[in-house]
């Protein structure tokens, strides 16, 4: 790619990490509320789901910058070794 | 495609509408996310009746107030995150 | 947003206001189909079955509006008090 | 991005090809939800065998089936309920 | 269409078809691995969960096809008996 | 949209750049999967504590590991598919 491509590429790159990013705040939204609000005798979150929603959010996030660590460590193992068999 | 023809004044637009794009997209987004979650949490499976019945009507309002409110709570704790890591730079500061 | 870029905002958001209401019709049909038909025992839908998938969409429909304007709602006094904290 | 072009012969070359390549993603998308279904219902999760048994392959036949008269059911019905609310207008006349 | 509009549906399409191709290809790995995959006592694969991926991956690509010849079949007789009932 | 403006140059920009994107889109999509499967798989649901415990950290390492060699095997398995059916022309020859 020369530079006015890679430049393309970039651009292109930033609006799909935004994308990415509103991504990963809806899904954490979606499962946490799916994990830890099952009553709906009230219209308000008890202190109970809020702590749970918290903790949830918290764990979440942990895990999902420790899969990324890994990830990037076996993909650069990988393109060492020679990438996908098929590639 | 933008780098085709250059010129600041179509970047420009194309920037606004795809920004205001964005908008719309998420919240059309969290609206599907909310009909599944609470369709699944407040219909009863096995569908014996066409009509909401009293239970289920008023399970779906509480739901989309609840589910409104984990939106807030979460957007509050990514920022609080976001400025404890970053010292400033919101997340959603779009 | 100029005139003519909100008649281009206009007809992307029709386009995606088509794409929308397929998406619910397929999620209709892949729901109700996923609760309704557990046996196949037969090529063709019993009248159990159908009137089951009848009543499924039925009550999603109805499910649907009530959502939509409790959503309205919310997001109208959410942007009242200035939006997603965020924001 | 047809207004930074103009002109009809274009719009009109683009919304054809659109209309085309709705219809096929619809039938594409229609063919994967079926796929998602049909392999939960139909198959063993256990997969003690590589191949389709006697079983599976007939209950596979009839999910086809059955989820084709699901599918023009629900047409019928959203049609029938868009024709009632605004007599005429089908939600289908893409 | 004429010619030159199917040439860009035609290129469009395989976009699309190698988009599908992916999406088949992620969805194998995705549903065998949460099927054959449920411990986590050993970094590699046990031959036990291996071969498991290996039917589950051939079973899967048979009933694929499977689907693949019905839908175009039920497609074709219904496109001939005018298409779904609003089109 | 190429057939717009015709001519090599962009046609060939736009592909090299097209390629480039469809893998970090594989790339990416693949770990959001991967991310879906192994939370699924190693987070406790009650989320008594913030914090990955030692049992959950473990698993989301090993789940990692497991994910990739599956990647593989599938791999192995469908270019032996291809190769088998059509003596050459791998699948993966993005």
């Amino acid at each position: 790619l020369n530079p006015q491509e890679q430049r393309e590429l970039q651009s292109r790159m930033e609006k799909k990490q935004m994308k990415e990013f509103m991504n990963v705040y809806s899904n954490l939204v979606q499962n946490c509320f799916n994990s830890c609000i099952n009553s709906f005798e009230t219209k308000s979150l008890t202190s109970r789901e809020e702590s749970c929603v918290m903790r949830c959010v918290d764990k979440h996030l942990k895990s999902q910058t420790r899969l990324g660590e890994r990830f990037q460590e076996q993909n650069a193992a990988m393109a060492q070794a020679g990438g996908l068999p098929g590639r | 495609m933008s780098f085709l023809f250059g010129g600041r004044p179509q970047i420009s637009s194309e920037a606004k509408i795809a920004q205001a794009e964005a908008e719309i997209d998420m919240v059309s987004d969290m609206f599907s996310r909310l009909v599944n979650s609470c369709s699944k949490k407040c219909l009863d499976r096995d569908y014996r009746e066409p009509d909401l019945n009293k239970g289920e009507s008023v399970c779906l309002d509480r739901c989309v107030s609840k589910f409104f409110e984990v939106n807030v709570k979460v957007s509050e704790k990514m920022q609080g995150e976001a400025s404890a890591n970053a010292a400033g730079g919101s997340p959603f500061g779009i």
